[in-house]
């Protein structure tokens, strides 16, 4: 019932941010589409706590400019490396170990690696993430765990 | 500057176009498909069409790709060849194109004031409609109340055709389905 | 303090050029589809963000500031998880990525 | 600066055009056609404050972004299943 009033709050919010009419009857059309969202996706069963992973955000405003650090050092270096004429890669496939608790958690660091330029994940398995590496540095940084210890950190809240 | 925008955009449409035809695998012209609809959307929005940009976005981008892709799964992914020479519909398309193309020469200026289509009902519409309907857009305001029986009409063909697209691309599909693997009906 | 709004704006619309350019050099340059992936990722994440904070700076306080931030979001979350579908998908089709011109099968 | 975008977008569109074009493989197709989706919600987004409309372009930006999402991951569940998944609603499992 909790994740139904949220889900219509924020639609309804959703709405008002981008219509910006506050005329009494478009009001209500807003309200009436809100409401008819909410019931349909209640009939389709997505309200649940994958959907809504409510303890996921206090830790995510903090970890969001360490990410955009990140991408922002990782994504120069991949620019230069484009720009050489030689082309200085070397792809390489590892492993990285996923020690996250909670679905939610494991879909942030893998959504986390697929952010960043240079790496991406391939696929998802129990305990591990395959990911592809553009270049051996870019691996390299990625089995350091840093990631993956802030993921977990934004997990616990 | 809009000029040139539209130039170039035009000209990638052309070369998607070409593209499209030339290429075999279906699957692949699909998604040159999807990316003409996306220029052609780019297009409209240049032109200023905003809602007819919307539409192009919704359907498409959207349920058209959607929709081939549908009927890829059912035919397969390779063209067949061609089972005679494509020259009389090239004669009709050119001579088609042509007629049109002259048709052009005698309309207004594109965005012209003072073409009679704008003289008409147009500024009524305009200057009316946000007290007389209360909705911002003109557009939603003359789709939808202005000539809401044109609209419900138009809808009810849209809908039949919807209805009738997914009874060809389901319907049977499920049928052949159930026969070739009966455990599944439980 | 606006002028240095509008310096910053300029910056960062300079480096989301700068960045697209780059990474659809890259599409073009890449060998293989995995490679390619991470040169559109500067595009689509970099790039991309760069461009619509930019705008952002132009658009005061604005409903338009709320509408490029919701664009931004969806970007942001829609993009990596595209980018992931695609690299499994390929990964089950293709099964040999390209490991440097030694191994090169082709 | 925002004509500069503009022109520096068509450019990357040519760009990814070229790619989806050249394909080798339909992976390369689907990969240009998504970063040409999003370029597409970029230039619009910059149109808007070119004409200063930017409130009903962005509108149209926020659509792009969402169906372009839709129609890369329609794409590729064809792509690895052969169709969309009708009649077969655990398709996720059962190919695997």
């Amino acid at each position: 019932m909790l994740r139904l009033l949220i889900l219509f709050s924020l639609t309804i919010v959703l709405w008002i941010a981008l219509s910006g009419h506050f005329d009494p009857f478009l009001l209500s059309l807003g309200l009436l589409s809100a409401a008819t969202v909410t019931l349909v996706s209640h009939r389709m069963g997505i309200i649940d706590a994958e959907g809504q992973p409510l303890g996921l955000i206090p830790g995510l405003l903090r970890y969001a400019p360490w990410l955009a650090k990140e991408m922002v050092r990782a994504c120069i270096d991949v620019a230069w490396r484009i720009t050489r004429p030689s082309l200085p890669i070397q792809p390489t496939i590892i492993r990285v170990p996923a020690n996250q608790q909670t679905v939610p958690g494991r879909v942030s660091f893998a959504n986390s690696i697929t952010l960043t330029p240079g790496t991406i994940s391939l696929d998802v398995l129990e305990k591990e993430i395959e990911v592809h590496a553009l270049t051996t540095e870019s691996a390299a940084d990625l089995k350091s765990g840093e990631m993956g210890k802030r993921v977990e950190h934004l997990e616990s809240g | 500057m809009i000029e040139l925008i539209n130039i170039v955009l035009l000209g990638l449409l052309v070369i998607t176009a070409l593209a499209a035809i030339r290429l075999h695998d279906l699957f692949a012209v699909t998604i040159m498909f999807g990316i003409y609809s996306l220029l052609a959307a780019a297009v409209f929005v240049v032109l200023d069409a905003v809602d007819v940009a919307f539409t192009e976005a919704a359907v498409g981008v959207g349920i058209s790709t959607i929709l081939m892709l549908a009927t890829i799964g059912l035919v397969g992914r390779q063209e067949k060849p061609p089972s005679h020479r494509p020259l009389l519909p090239l004669v009709v398309v050119i001579v088609t194109g042509a007629a049109l193309v002259y048709g052009t020469f005698d309309m207004p200026p594109f965005a012209a004031p003072d073409a009679p289509v704008q003289q008409h009902v147009a500024p009524r519409y305009l200057e009316q409609s946000p007290h007389e309907i209360g909705i911002p857009n003109v557009v939603t305001a003359v789709l939808a109340s202005y000539r809401g029986y044109d609209t419900l009409g138009e809808l009810t063909v849209i809908f039949t055709a919807g209805v009738g697209v997914l009874v060809l691309l389901g319907f049977r599909r499920r049928r052949s389905h159930m026969a070739d693997s009966p455990e599944e009906e439980s | 303090m606006s002028q240095a709004l509008d310096m910053l704006s300029v910056l960062l619309l300079f480096f989301g050029v700068l960045f697209i350019l780059v990474g659809s050099i890259g599409l073009l340059r890449m060998p293989d589809v995995f490679t390619r992936m991470h040169a559109a990722g500067i595009t689509d994440t970099i790039g991309a963000a760069a461009i619509i904070l930019g705008l952002m700076l132009v658009a005061g306080w604005t409903i338009v500031l709320i509408k490029l931030l919701i664009v931004l979001l969806f970007l942001m979350l829609l993009n990596p998880t595209a980018c992931h579908a695609l690299a499994r998908a390929a990964v089950h089709g293709i099964r040999s990525p390209w490991q440097g011109e030694s191994e090169q099968q082709q | 600066m925002l004509t500069l975008v503009t022109i520096a977008l068509l450019a990357a569109m040519g760009m990814a055009l070229i790619r989806a074009i050249k394909g080798p493989t339909v992976y390369d197709r689907i990969l240009a056609s998504n970063t040409f989706s999003t370029k597409t919600v970029l230039m619009i987004s910059v149109l808007g404050f070119l004409t200063g409309e930017s409130e009903v372009y962005l509108d149209i930006a926020l659509m792009y972004a969402l169906v372009g999402f839709i129609v890369t991951v329609a794409v590729l569940k064809v792509s690895e299943f052969g169709d969309l998944g009708q009649s077969r609603p655990d398709s996720g499992e059962n190919r695997q």
